[in-house]
């Protein structure tokens, strides 16, 4: 476990689970719901990750005779208008959206986390900047913010395939102040927990205080925020592809299969288009969700609702 | 006083939980009666099902509890009654009143709006009357200024202020039965005494019965006419006041005032009853005290001893040591 | 009775701000420590007793500077706690302990107790990461806990037990002196009694000092060998334990060990009742700040705050009844 | 009461002020100008519009300038407009306030009633169901949600207009244009209120199951008050109570969300010109609307807090 | 009047509501399989052609219903309806329809007469006369004269003039006089009578004819306040235009409609239609034009458009060529394309024809040249390069060149890496990186593609970051917009570095003669000029669908000039 650290004894007795994260994991095991987005993830994630091997598309670029098919026994969800096999183009794009989820949800909650422990453990001018610059972001309307920095972020000279990143960045710029807020709430909630002051008491240090008592109690929410915000930001990505600032072609992802499918035409007469990015974003951020929920339920079920 | 009919008469009780761990027999079929004007306290320590006993009393537990027996209150056996028809007794001919007195009322109602709701929930009385009601049972709960008393929020006043309006509360309908689930562990001595003194007063003028539950020997000692004490959801031993505390007979009863530091009778050492009071899930027939009993015996591993007098009288024990004498006889 | 005072509290004062005010400097304050002196000896448990509110705790969190003061002096061995660098003040965390009202909000739920109790011993250089287990394992048994449970985190154990943990933790250092706030108010009667009788034990095995906080006036006398009785952050009294319980000066004292229920019926008794709530400590009242509720108010007490004064050998009072009769005399 | 008010005024302004300067110099790191998106005009040309602007100034001194007109009332000059932004603003911002509001009021009115009927029901068919559906509107984009919309209820059903705010060429007046632009407005408003249903609706739940659980339902139950008040009256007003400080932010959400079903539906509102402004690099137009959300949002967070002060009783101010 | 040039966006269809399509790559929409046509060499280009409607009396209620009211779309207006002062494209759309110019042009590029009756042109090239046509009145029913046409000139010589027109190219005298220095008026500019008024030229120029013969500005009401050096009381009238157009204004209701009211004092007379209604919607307009809010809407050409109205039976369709072309313009700065060869081996290692295909199904034709074929200037005698990936590798190993171990081309251990431009993924941009992508990656080319708004890239471009970068031209109403860039004293970040004296030549020398022919016979050499050294890579040249619904008849959409010319003539068919 994160906060087990080395140095601790570890008894005789083979350190088994911790009894804790059993607890977790039967409360866990009973949220049907939850289970089963987990399960639904698992599989988009194989679906994405490991799917695409299994394609005979996967080199093939474009294929000029075999635009937009529909469904048939070769192209299973047909193809697109540069006869390109979407099925496997859902896949790869599943690889791109999920990277943007996970990777914008990792930074905005390592930013967030980071900066709201400080504000709410040192608390002072640190806790005055930090809180007041997140307040000021709060209240800009966050897609002119999105707007702003794709703009600035244009002249860094990013190649497309690597554009994912600086949709991560945007993404979690625009994300952490509410995380950071939630986190300083948590962390002043519990400095004032006694278990807090006992550290004090015993005179320890104050990197010990923060990584071995601090930390392991916020994980839980982390973990809980982390997960929700994981559909959020595959959510904005797509909002994101819509204004064409997200990540761009030809490198796919759901946004934007979703995107190039945004005709009347298109949505009338190749349903194949957009009905499997759509779906795809539709479970799996209805799974990331069901997850999130049972997982705070599990992990902590007196921890507040967001 | 034996010879009339109880007020309250609870008979084979059962209030089950399901739990994540299993089934948890919270209060495990007890008997015990009230008679009118008498006060019962019930004595356990935490968990043994004494505010499990007094919830299911006021069907107020929650929909996923399975409760089972009897409870006749004034010739009604409230566990048959509809879901209407208990709520209108509740706060009427039987009311309750909590151990937190500051979060047991509405922060965002002021007092007065959260008493006359019970009067006109109840009576058919007008808005008017029932304010006035209201001053009344504020004075009657012996604290002046009602009139800015009713329009108080709760956090501006004191427990002990906020646990008089909870009586106050409870009493607007006249209930014949009066449920206290430790109405003075929050306070502090001072308040403490207040509080009971009060209900004692009231108990007097009024000629209701009350069911008081508490854990503090020295609160029973004081306002109890007898004692049911509970373990681990089943009655170990019940009496009047002066038998349980002159002759307890269930280790447990005696354990527990010995272990109870008293005012003026210094000890060098607390007797101590090892160990703790079991999970309540899952127990297999037995005495549940039998593994913190100094005087445990194969049976009690093996079997529930029942609640009996050995001599018809009243107090009442649930234990092989005295079973035996009577098989021994 | 010459042993060497360990602690010594002079003219401790403690004030918070209660609202800020933007634009004046008179903010409210509510003084929760207001001018207290007293002193604890080497080997003995010093008492504080007073209702919620009084101070007690603000008073226990100050000696061991985890707060600051606003006037006056804490000296540990004749040293200003107050004036100690960093460096010296973790170090002293060694010998100065403190034990929690609340077992189960001390202890950190993510922390297995084996490394709860190893934190601060390898933290401070205490034990080496080789004899560290033996050191754990050891304090474990003096606590009387069982060392399988070292690897077992706190929701595992009961709350008895977890005070167990606590103390263990407080002990591991193997410190001087104890803080001890409420320890035992959150325990069934049967723990408490348990975890009592450890505080005696460890006394006796280590020449422990205690400040032992409380409210509860049967469990300081079974504990205490000095005692100071606190009204609004003020102390009224300071005594024996024999000449507290044995003969009371102030009118608050005799209230409260009045208003302490005793476990035996046929001991009924008159009580002083005092009248009314706990004055509103951001605006007590002047003079004696017990003269609205004391039965026995003059007017005197309204204008004048009485001194606090030794009347026998280590009797202090403050209460210009005492003085009176004493001039009476 | 008014110290109190005084304070959280004056707490307003280094906010703003720290707004101010993000807005300025974020919008100013923009490659890009206005003057620039017209790729026609010769270097000379340019050189003088530059002046003409004031775009030749250091940035530190533009932004001064335009604090010092902002703190007038003056947003500037809109390049794209030819007009002052205020009146821009003025123009577009009403019709936007028109769906915010009506999707507003949905998204509370049918976040609580679902919150509450689920959070009362915990774990029942209903719950689940209410669960899977809300995270259902949380899981779909809303411009594609919007596209759907316009497909089914306008083009092939032919229910609602496909966009716009009036029926051009129709001349209503009276009730009727009041009943066109309702028309108008319904797939729009559908489409932002299941933007922000899911979160609301979620956090009603949970706030409800935490009230419930409190000691003083237990005591309005004890009362023997029936079922329906002890959940309307006394629980509701608890959960509440700590939402009213969710409506500042939902403020910014709102508009954020305003870009995008403006765009889509073709509505007359600030968020579509948003995008159009954005686009020609109209500065003073983007960064105007931009401080005026902030404003805005600031505004109605000092509402809230004072709103909330009012309602609770316990941190009412005295 | 001076036509805004180049780049689209929001300029896009100064004439008209060249819908959404047109983002620079020419459309956001993507275009029908037609699967049973094969594209091997290429798809037939699909003819330019008028279709009547199969059913008129489909159309939906909410149109018939309408009356003698027309709506067409519009991409957001920003309200500044004086003519020569807008910043956006779309508004020069709505002051078309209330300000029709002194001379105007037709659908080859030709000029023709409009408020002006006739006109001279001294033999030097020097001398402009107009003449007005009689009782001509502004639609508030003031006279309109040759002082009115003065004061237009002499008000974009302002000094304070805030809009993009740059007068000064028409070489006026004394007009510089005017501009820069303390002249109080304008030599050049002498109003003869009423009805005529005569320009002095400085130097010939063939454009001068419609800069100076175009949409003019009533003094009486836009002058009354007027003094040299201070226009910025003119941002009052923005709101209320006065003009001379068939139609005048009458309310503007910011981000829903622009309403017109028939103008009774039109020289041709008032037309039949009362109201016209310019509608402002986003994008995709489609929804619109099915719903019946719209009378008139123009599609992305392409097969999907196509088959969706004739699927409607009410609409009419009119397919024709747009005056605009598609290019990637190469960054002449750029140490890589100083080599000639090195830019006409990106010309032939693209395979332009496949893109064209995939993308337009036909709907559109493969540019030679850097002009429309609607335009007088337009041949077909030079031949667009062709796809040759073995010609391109071979000119690259020429330039030095040669192919690394990965495929990629190498030069002094520098890899052969090219940083493409481009706004918007959607679409036809998807299309395009794509396969140029995969074109370049066979000849030994590393594209890289950033994406970003377009005012960023413009930006970026002037910054010269880019290596290609891909733009649309607007309407050209002239031959020498689609080239001016070209010349070596033009400034313009997208060509700068281009420097060719001959091609310097000869564009100075077609716009120096007025003849047609000869200008066209001028043009012709340019173009083969440029073919040795190309500037640029040509992409397409675009069709226009527009649909119209059958109840409205009279629309006449023109390559060059949209829906303007033709909205006198609209009337509601019976």
């Amino acid at each position: 476990m994160a906060y087990s650290s080395n140095e601790m004894i570890q008894s005789g007795h083979t350190v088994q689970k911790s009894s804790l994260w059993k607890e977790v994991l039967k409360r866990f095991l009973k949220r049907k719901m939850a289970i089963a987005g987990l399960l639904i993830l698992l599989l988009v994630f194989l679906f994405s990750f490991v799917g695409p091997f299994f394609s005979p598309y996967m080199t093939a670029g474009t294929n000029s005779q075999a635009i937009h098919q529909a469904p048939n026994l070769s192209h299973w969800l047909g193809t697109d208008h540069l006869g390109r096999d979407v099925l496997t183009r859902l896949m790869l794009a599943g690889r791109i959206s999920l990277t943007v989820g996970i990777g914008a949800m990792f930074l905005a909650v390592t930013i967030g986390g980071i900066l709201g422990i400080l504000a709410g453990y040192y608390g002072g001018i640190i806790d005055q900047i930090v809180m007041r610059i997140a307040d000021i972001l709060m209240t800009l309307p966050g897609l002119p913010l999105l707007f702003i920095m794709a703009a600035i972020m244009s002249e860094w000279q990013v190649p497309a395939e690597q554009r994912l990143y600086i949709v991560m960045i945007m993404l979690s710029l625009v994300n952490w102040p509410s995380l950071a807020r939630l986190i300083r709430s948590q962390v002043l909630s519990l400095r004032e927990r006694e278990f807090m002051v006992a550290t004090e008491v015993l005179g320890l240090r104050d990197k010990r205080k923060v990584l071995n008592h601090l930390l392991p109690n916020v994980v839980p929410l982390l973990i809980v925020t982390a997960t929700l915000s994981v559909g959020g930001a595959i959510l904005s990505e797509s909002v994101l592809s819509f204004f064409g600032l997200g990540v761009v072609p030809p490198t796919a992802s759901w946004g934007n299969m979703i995107n190039t499918a945004n005709t009347l035409i298109d949505f009338t007469n190749r349903p194949w288009l957009w009905i499997p990015p759509g779906v795809a974003i539709f479970i799996t951020v209805i799974a990331v969700n069901l997850l999130g929920d049972g997982l705070r339920d599990s992990i902590d079920p007196n921890m507040k609702g967001r | 006083m034996a010879q009339q009919e109880p007020l309250l008469s609870v008979h084979q009780l059962k209030a089950h939980f399901q739990s994540e761990d299993g089934l948890v027999k919270a209060v495990d079929g007890i008997n015990f009666d009230v008679y009118q004007g008498e006060t019962v306290c019930i004595v356990g320590e935490s968990g043994c099902g004494k505010s499990v006993t007094a919830m299911s009393i006021m069907g107020l537990l929650p929909d996923t509890s399975k409760v089972e027996g009897e409870i006749n209150l004034a010739g009604k056996d409230l566990t048959k009654l509809s879901k209407g028809n208990m709520r209108r007794i509740r706060g009427n001919e039987l009311s309750m009143i909590f151990q937190e007195p500051m979060t047991s009322l509405n922060p965002v109602m002021t007092i007065g709006e959260q008493m006359t709701e019970v009067l006109l929930e109840h009576q058919a009385i007008s808005k008017k009357q029932a304010t006035k009601k209201s001053l009344e049972l504020i004075k009657m709960v012996g604290i002046g200024r009602g009139e800015q008393i009713i329009k108080s929020y709760p956090h501006q006043l004191s427990g002990g202020m906020l646990q008089r309006v909870m009586i106050a509360i409870a009493l607007a309908c006249d209930p014949k039965m009066l449920i206290a689930d430790e109405p003075t562990t929050a306070l502090d001595v001072t308040i403490q005494a207040q509080v009971l003194n009060l209900l004692q007063d009231l108990k007097e003028e009024t000629n209701m019965s009350m069911l008081l539950i508490t854990h503090d020997l020295g609160v029973v000692a004081e306002v109890a006419d007898r004692v049911v004490v509970m373990y681990a959801g089943k009655v170990v031993e019940q009496g009047t006041v002066e038998e349980i505390f002159a002759n307890p007979k269930h280790p447990y009863t005696k354990g527990l005032l010995q272990a109870k530091p008293v005012l003026g009778s210094r000890k060098k050492k607390l007797y101590t009853i090892p160990g703790q009071v079991p999970k309540l899930v899952d127990l297999k027939p037995s005495c549940y005290f039998a593994d913190r009993c100094e005087h445990c015996m194969k049976i009690c591993t093996q079997q529930t001893p029942e609640l009996k007098s050995d001599d018809s009288s009243e107090h009442k024990v649930a234990c092989w040591l005295y079973e035996n004498e009577v098989v021994h006889k | 009775m010459t042993q060497e005072s360990l602690i010594q509290v002079h003219q401790l004062e403690k004030k918070y701000k209660t609202k800020e005010k933007m634009f004046s400097k008179n903010n409210e304050y509510i003084k929760a420590v207001d001018n207290v002196t007293f002193h604890i000896k080497e080997g003995e448990t010093f008492g504080l007793v007073g209702e919620s509110g009084s101070g007690k705790s603000t008073i226990g969190k100050s000696i061991l500077r985890l707060q600051d003061i606003s006037n006056g002096e804490i000296k540990y061995h004749g040293k200003n706690v107050f004036e100690l660098d960093k460096k010296e003040m973790r170090h002293l965390r060694t010998k100065m302990q403190f034990v929690f009202q609340d077992p189960f909000s001390s202890l950190n739920p993510r922390l297995r107790i084996g490394d709860a109790l190893a934190e601060p011993l390898l933290d401070h250089g205490l034990a080496t990461k080789k004899n560290v287990k033996e050191k754990v394992m050891e304090t474990m048994e003096l606590c009387g806990l069982p060392t399988y449970h070292i690897n077992k985190y706190p929701h595992e154990f009961s709350g008895g037990q977890r005070q167990r943990i606590g103390i263990a933790r407080a002990m591991i250092m193997n410190p001087e002196f104890i803080v001890a706030d409420e320890p035992v108010s959150a325990l069934d009667v049967s723990i408490q009694a348990q975890i009592i009788n450890l505080f005696q034990e460890l006394q006796e095995k280590r020449n422990l000092s205690y400040l032992f906080i409380s409210h509860d006036l049967s469990v300081v006398e079974h504990l205490c060998s000095r005692i100071g009785v606190l009204y609004l952050g003020t102390m009224m009294e300071l005594a024996s334990r024999d000449q507290l319980y044995e003969n009371p000066q102030h009118p608050y004292t005799k209230a409260l060990l009045s208003a302490v229920p005793i476990p035996d019926p046929t001991k009924r008794r008159e009580r002083i009742l005092l009248k009314g709530d706990l004055p509103n400590p951001a605006s007590p009242p002047s003079g004696c700040k017990f003269h609205t509720r004391c039965p026995f108010a003059m007017d005197i007490c309204k204008n004048e705050t009485p001194v606090f004064k030794e009347r026998e050998p280590g009797h202090f009072v403050a209460c210009h009844l005492v003085d009176q009769e004493k001039a009476n005399t | 009461m008014n110290n109190y008010f005084v304070k959280r005024l004056l707490y307003l302004i280094p906010t703003l002020i720290g707004a101010s300067i993000l807005i300025f110099f974020l919008y100013s790191l923009i490659p890009g100008n206005f003057i620039d998106t017209d790729p026609n005009l010769t270097a000379e040309r340019k050189a003088e519009l530059y002046a003409l602007y004031g775009f030749d100034q250091p940035t530190i001194t533009r932004y001064f300038i335009w604090l010092g007109n902002l703190f007038q009332g003056d947003l500037g000059y809109s390049l794209q407009f030819q007009r002052p932004v205020t009146e821009v603003l003025n123009d577009y911002i009403w019709s936007s306030f028109i769906v915010a509001f009506a999707s507003l009021f949905l998204t509370w009115g049918i976040a609580l009633v679902i919150g509450v009927i689920s959070a009362t029901k915990q774990y029942s068919f209903f719950d689940s169901f209410v669960t899977i559906l809300v995270f259902g509107a949380m899981a779909i984009p809303s411009f594609f949600l919007g596209l759907i919309a316009i497909k089914f209820f306008a083009v092939d059903l032919g229910w609602f207009p496909a966009g716009g705010m009036t029926t051009s060429g129709a001349d209503y007046t009276g009730w009727a244009r009041i009943k066109d632009i309702a028309e108008h407005m319904v797939l729009p408003v559908i489409v932002l209120t299941m933007l922000g249903i899911g979160g609301l609706t979620r956090y009603f739940r949970t706030n409800m199951l935490e009230v419930v659980k409190q000691d003083f339902v237990r005591t309005a139950r004890a009362k023997g008050l029936k079922e329906k008040v002890v959940i309307y009256k006394h629980a509701l007003r608890n959960a509440l109570l700590p939402a009213i400080t969710l409506f500042a932010f939902e403020l910014p959400a709102l508009f954020s969300g305003a870009i995008i079903t403006e765009q889509i539906f073709n509505w007359p509102g600030i968020g579509a010109i948003y995008m159009q402004a954005f686009s020609v690099r109209d500065y003073p137009l983007l960064m105007g609307f931009t401080m005026f959300i902030a404003v805005l949002t600031v505004i109605s967070n000092l509402i809230a807090d004072i709103l909330y002060g009012i309602a609770d009783p316990r941190v009412r101010v005295k | 009047m001076k036509v805004p040039k180049y780049y689209l966006i929001l300029f896009t269809a100064l004439i008209l509501f060249l819908a959404a399509c047109n983002t620079e790559m020419g459309g956001d929409e993507e275009s029908e399989a037609a699967p049973t046509e094969e594209g091997e060499q290429g798809l037939d280009v699909v003819e330019d052609t008028k279709i009547e409607a199969s059913d008129p009396d489909s159309s939906p209620e909410l149109a018939l219903n309408r009356g003698n009211t027309v709506v067409v779309g519009l991409q957001e207006p920003g309200g500044v309806f004086t003519p020569y002062f807008n910043t956006s494209g779309y508004d020069g759309n709505v002051q078309s329809v209330m300000f029709p110019p002194l001379v105007d042009i037709d659908e080859t590029g030709e000029p023709y007469p409009r408020l002006a009756e006739d006109w001279e042109i001294s033999d030097d090239e020097l001398t402009y006369t107009y003449h007005l046509r009689d009782d001509l009145k502004f639609d508030d029913g003031s006279a309109f004269t040759a002082e009115d046409v003065a004061f237009t000139i002499t008000l974009l010589h302002d000094p304070s003039y805030p809009g993009s027109t740059d007068i000064t190219e028409a070489n006026v005298v004394g007009g510089l006089d005017y501009k820069e220095g303390n002249a109080e008026e304008i030599e050049g500019i002498n109003v003869i009578d009423d009805q005529t008024i005569e320009f002095q030229l400085e130097e010939p120029n063939a454009r001068a004819l419609t800069m100076l013969g175009g949409q003019i500005l009533s003094e009486e009401y836009y002058g009354a306040d007027y003094s040299k050096g201070d226009l910025d009381y003119i941002s009052d009238y923005h709101l209320e235009p006065v003009g001379a157009g068939p139609f005048k204004f009458e309310a503007y209701n910011p981000g829903e409609e622009i309403r017109f009211t028939s103008n009774g004092h039109y020289y041709n007379g008032e037309p039949e239609i009362d109201t016209f209604i310019y509608r402002t919607s986003e994008g995709d307009s489609q929804q619109f034009f099915q719903t019946g809010e719209l009378d008139y809407s123009t599609f992305p050409a392409d097969q999907d458009n196509f088959e969706l109205l004739q699927s409607l039976g009410y609409a009419n369709i009119d397919l024709y060529t747009s005056s605009n072309y598609s290019y990637v313009a190469f960054n002449h700065e750029s140490e890589i394309f100083q080599d000639p060869n090195v830019r006409i081996a990106f010309n032939l290692g693209l395979d332009r024809q496949a893109y064209i295909d995939t993308r337009f199904q036909g709907y559109a034709e493969l540019a030679n040249v850097p002009v429309a074929p609607v335009s007088w200037a337009h041949t077909d005698e030079i031949e667009a390069f062709p796809y040759d990936p073995e010609e391109a590798k071979r000119l690259l190993e020429e330039a030095g060149w040669e192919e690394g171990s990965d495929g990629i081309r190498e030069k002094d251990g520098e890899k052969l890496r090219v940083y493409f431009f481009t706004t918007d993924g959607s679409g036809g941009n998807d299309i395009f990186v794509t396969l140029a992508q995969e074109n370049y990656r066979d000849i030994g080319v590393d594209l890289q593609i950033e994406q970003m708004d377009f005012n960023a890239l413009l930006s970026r471009v002037d910054n010269g970051d880019h290596d290609l970068v891909s733009f649309s031209t607007t309407m050209q109403p002239d031959p020498h917009i689609g080239v001016e860039a070209f010349h070596s004293e033009y400034n313009d970040s997208t060509f700068r570095g281009y420097d060719n004296p001959e091609v310097d030549e000869l564009i100075d020398a077609a716009v120096a003669v007025s003849d047609i022919d000869e200008r066209a016979e001028a043009y012709h050499e340019l173009y083969a000029k440029l073919q040795e050294d190309p500037p640029m890579i040509l992409l397409n040249y675009n069709k226009v669908l527009a649909g119209t619904n059958a109840r409205v008849e009279g629309f006449e959409p023109n390559g060059i000039r949209g829906i303007a010319p033709s909205l006198e003539l609209l009337r509601i068919a019976e």
